[in-house]
């Protein structure tokens, strides 16, 4: 661990914030009061804070239907985000994305995105635009292992390559697309980044269960797509704590499986332990961060309560600048 | 007659038929469930049930889980179909021919018309369509009307149990492609459904209500706001014709001609935008071929021009409502 | 004034735009050419010459020659869009939209809609379309009915060279995502062309030919047949109002609606096959905004529900053709 | 070369036969006789020879825009693809396909295609089919350089992968997707083949320009699939002797590119020095040959443009078997 107090703090402190957002979804969903499909980041934290902490708000990222934790390591505010899941008209799209469709161009946050494998397309659009401001600037996008197997994120991996486009393709392996395993979906490779390296990109591989390992490939990687040589791909094995939705049964998992992968593939175990080990931080410190995590979600889970709801008219707003 | 939801009406229409018709292959994304993982296959089902129990029965060569990949699940639908099997191959969300529309529009509808009518491409391609479960701009939408336009394409949006069993069988027995649309939020209602092997032509609407005041067009969910109107304007004394087309291409243009012929005043249902959509097209086939008959103009009762938004009140004021419904034929009756 | 042909015009205005404005990105296949040949970039230009000498003006950065990948096309221009840029994409065939239809409609479209009002996706794709080379049934179809269906999309249907530089600097000065669809058979078409910076805006349909008697609505190449029918009747002494719309989405409804209430007769040309088109759409909102007015059927002059196909014969019979539209004027005038 | 003497007879004769039609299509076309986009396939026959000989009727093939020798080499009638490209109503597809959508169930040539990247996820689905019927047949999709970018080719890989399917990949790399080069469009590592493999499947390479390459490789592909192996892949280096389309006037070309290609990578010409070499047949079989080649493309040309055309009614036929 080679980062500062101060940024090992932030980033322990961005995946508390995305896990205790999560957890409260998950709690809340249950009892019916938050309204269509949402997918849960949990247990992959340590992938979008690993590589979200290496960029500022003019590199780019592009989403999936998972994506409350890209948003929230890109920036996104926790209250606006979680007044959007409310369905609320303050929420950070006036409550018409709602958890598929969460962004905040403000902050580099091009949209998390119902339709799998949609975003990487968009990433290259996003990428070729930042290669012609010539600021050294990145977009990314985030991929899970079902996406790399949709055709455009080949198409992307291919148009980046050839229009040398400084875009980063990072693969959340988490072994499952809804309820089918990786290893039946992925062909008898198994291997995504070696099918990002046949495109001709130069890849790298990490632990997406651990904030250094993915904190310290991403450094590697960006310095190498930020100097121009064109794109990059990343694979990430990482674990989903929770169904595909929620309301996903999970009986394809193995006997024992949640429970171990909760045990010894937790991020937030693997950074406490290291952050401890090495006496960078204790684990009243650790604590503590964690709470105040939980106490603004909770802030933001009143306030979303409390939010003003959108009326009618609000159906037909914004879907022209003029018409 | 037995009760059955409109979920379990698609799925024993597969189980039966796949029995009785081995040439019928099921494809998909999730449709056994569970492939590649500790639970095995069927460890769970696709997340609408509608294919529970197909590979335990009828093994891995016949019921085919594939990866999220809809071009190729279409294609391969059409690569079946050409070499004298019936796929049934499923797009988990309508919305998703966004991904394979070229496999639906350019291949599996045209092959037999380029082929000079040398082949056949028995292709059923289910899909779920619809709003009603706050999923937003990219999982609920209605797709009928682009499908619909599409020559080479057979359009079919059952509206209840009895009509999923007896449609979904003639499109496993008939010898041309069929896009087979499903409203999720009709999944879990239940309906009595015939015993016995019953068919439901295509082309043939079915009279949900009759009355001679103003006549009503629906499709899918929108019929069940057609009739909740009705049977609120039945209380003023007004009669609704209530047709559900059921197949949207062909079309029983009979049926709506003969009913406007009657009523002269139309009222016509559509989950979809307003633009170029099954509203209009009914609009201009009446306007065209019953003008005589009309005695005011025809009113759509459709979604706005706008994508579908998420939240709870936005969905609900996007939706079609039974109350927009009457108020549409109140409008066309107070007309002179 | 300037003679000009139609895909010139095209050219043109990418250029004089580019220059004005350094936001503007143009890419799609081969809109370079000769990229990673011997003979270099723009040894040879796209099919259509509507992006020649871009490349050596405005450089790599900013022309860019894709794969052929249209998905990839058109989610890179919303991911420039999204960014800051004006991206023009080229969809080499309007067909292709089958291929890329997500990305146009389940993105582009929706990315406003869906985040709220904050982001802007001034993308402006370009795609040929339309029948008349005998290029059969996947380079020839007619999309403008699909897309103007679709929320979000503005479509733009030029049918002059003049129109065509109108209307393409409006798209391009525009915030919002346009379809900009270029009839393949009006490629080499010349008219004038007026000098200066002008614009024509969107919605503003264009009077081709005044007349009280019936009313013909077009676009693209059918405001052309619209006009050789309209000629052809003049000499019977039958005045036809014939309108071209320009753009489908938004549409001048109020042109529509005003000259129907002269003329009470309405015949509406569509190139496209006649389930949930834009004559079906025009038809519809007449039937329902004007029917005070309307003292005949309306009659819609389209192609047939088939595949376009091949042969000379066969792509003849397939358009609606001059003589179809009279026959329809004809055919409303007679109704009584 | 192993073959029977019998067999190369067949297989330089299709070579030539398809060398006639698309030499003579060439001419006519310039006259302006044939209507539509025409693709000719002259240069690329021995991958179409090369492959189709392994094949019989039960054994499906799915092709491009540039179908023409695809078609003839898996069977389809001379006349009859004549008939359809002149637009009669008596042409193998009644005159509603044309070049680019020919097709015959019947010898199992389930149709050129008119999208670049459509044909290969046909092609699996196809090969699934065989796969029930058990008979050790394959499907074949033939594929460009340029057709290798599309997302469709991507998903039907790894869809041939995940289901096994016994589907071939051929690709046919003529170093041009219009007015591209391959070294352009085809990213960094400018091997398609390796792209193939990053699926888990296997893969071969061959000269597209040796007939006796071609065989050889597809013997050894055939054996692998027909035994239950899944998927192949293989890639074809080849060449393109006319433009693009018709009409095109090819300046993206090096200079004296295209006399070197006819002079030293026509198959035909690699054919004759090998069977001439090696002493299985002489010039003057072959000369006769090409003769009764030529002679049959001209007697189809004559029948075409004496075969009756199609009449407006024709337009609505076959749209649907009943409606
Ligand atoms: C084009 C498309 N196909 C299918 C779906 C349905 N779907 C949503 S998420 C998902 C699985 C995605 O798996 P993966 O990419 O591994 O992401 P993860 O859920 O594991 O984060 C599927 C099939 C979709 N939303 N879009
Ligand atoms: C989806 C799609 N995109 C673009 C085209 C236009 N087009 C036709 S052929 C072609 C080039 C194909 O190149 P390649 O696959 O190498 O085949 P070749 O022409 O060399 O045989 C293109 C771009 C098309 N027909 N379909
Ligand atoms: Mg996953
Ligand atoms: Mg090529």
């Amino acid at each position: 661990m080679q980062l500062s107090r101060e940024q090992l703090v932030q980033a322990f402190r961005r995946m508390c914030t995305i896990r205790a957002f999560e957890e409260r979804l998950h709690d809340e969903i249950a009892t019916g009061e938050i309204a269509g499909f949402t997918h849960l980041y949990c247990g992959q934290e340590a992938v979008a804070v690993g590589v979200c902490e290496h960029l500022d708000a003019a590199d780019k990222i592009v989403s999936t239907h998972r994506g409350h934790g890209h948003c929230l390591a890109k920036g996104c505010d926790v209250t606006d985000m979680m007044k959007e899941i409310w369905g609320s008209s303050e929420g950070l799209c006036k409550g018409r994305g709602g958890s598929m469709h969460i962004a905040d161009a403000d902050v580099g946050m091009l949209g998390a995105n119902g339709i799998v494998g949609a975003g990487a397309p968009i990433a290259v659009g996003a990428a070729m635009s930042l290669k012609i401001d010539g600021e050294g600037k990145v977009a990314i996008t985030f991929s899970g292992d079902g996406a790399c197997n949709q055709g455009t994120t080949f198409e992307a991996m291919n148009m980046a390559v050839v229009t040398k486009a400084p875009c980063i393709f990072v693969f959340e392996n988490n072994h499952y697309s809804e309820h089918t395993g990786f290893e039946y979906a992925v062909g008898t490779s198994k291997d995504i980044a070696s099918r990002a390296e046949a495109f001709g990109m130069k890849v790298w591989r990490g632990d997406g269960c651990d904030f250094t390992s993915v904190y310290e490939t991403m450094r590697e990687v960006l310095e190498y797509v930020r100097a121009g040589n064109g794109p990059a791909a990343v694979e990430f094995d990482t674990e989903r704590f929770y169904g595909h939705f929620e309301g996903d049964p999970q009986n394809y998992r193995g006997e024992g499986e949640l429970d171990r992968i909760r045990e010894t593939r937790d991020c937030l175990k693997i950074f406490r332990a290291q952050a401890t080990g090495a006496k960078l931080l204790d684990d009243a410190e650790l604590d503590a961060i964690q709470q105040a995590a939980i106490d603004d979600v909770d802030a933001a889970v009143q306030a979303a309560r409390a939010a003003p709801r959108p009326t009618a008219d609000d159906v037909t707003k914004d879907v022209y600048i003029e018409y | 007659m037995a009760k059955m939801m409109y979920r379990d009406a698609v799925l024993s229409t597969l189980h039966e038929e796949m029995e009785r018709d081995e040439s019928i292959v099921v494809l998909g994304e999730d449709v056994v469930g569970g492939m590649g993982t500790a639970g095995g296959p069927e460890a769970i089902g696709g997340i609408w049930s509608t294919s529970t129990g197909l590979f335990d029965k009828f093994g891995a060569n016949r019921v085919i889980d594939t990866p999220i990949s809809e071009s190729a699940i279409m294609g391969a639908a059409g690569g079946l179909a050409l070499t004298g099997k019936r796929p049934v191959a499923e797009l988990m969300f309508a919305d998703f021919i966004g991904v394979s529309l070229d496999q639906i529009w350019n291949q599996i509808a045209k092959f037999r018309y380029m082929f000079g009518g040398k082949t056949r491409c028995p292709a059923v391609l289910r899909m779920a369509y619809g709003a009603g479960f706050n999923a937003a701009a990219q999982h609920s939408q209605s797709v009928h009307h682009i499908l619909t336009g599409m020559p080479g394409l057979k359009v079919v949006m059952p509206s209840t149990p009895e009509d999923v069993k007896g449609l979904l069988r003639t499109a496993l027995r008939g010898d041309d492609p069929v896009i087979f649309l499903e409203h999720k939020a009709l999944y879990a209602v239940e309906g009595e459904v015939p015993d016995g092997d019953y068919t439901i032509p295509f082309a043939h609407a079915r009279q949900v209500r009759s009355g001679e005041d103003v006549t009503i067009i629906a499709t899918g969910l929108m019929v069940g706001i057609a009739e909740a109107a009705a049977e609120e304007l039945a209380e003023d004394g007004i009669g609704c014709d209530v047709i559900d087309l059921r197949t949207t291409s062909p079309l029983d243009e009979e049926a709506i001609l003969d009913s406007v012929e009657v009523t002269g005043r139309l009222v016509i249902v559509d989950e979809a935008p307003p633009r170029c959509n099954l509203a209009t097209d009914i609009s201009a086939i009446v306007a065209q071929k019953a003008f005589a008959s009309l005695r005011a103009p025809i009113e759509m009762v459709t979604a706005p021009h706008s994508p579908i938004p998420f939240a709870l009140e936005l969905e609900q004021a996007y939706l079609p409502s039974s109350d927009d419904v009457e108020a549409a034929v109140r409008k066309t009756l107070a007309y002179r």
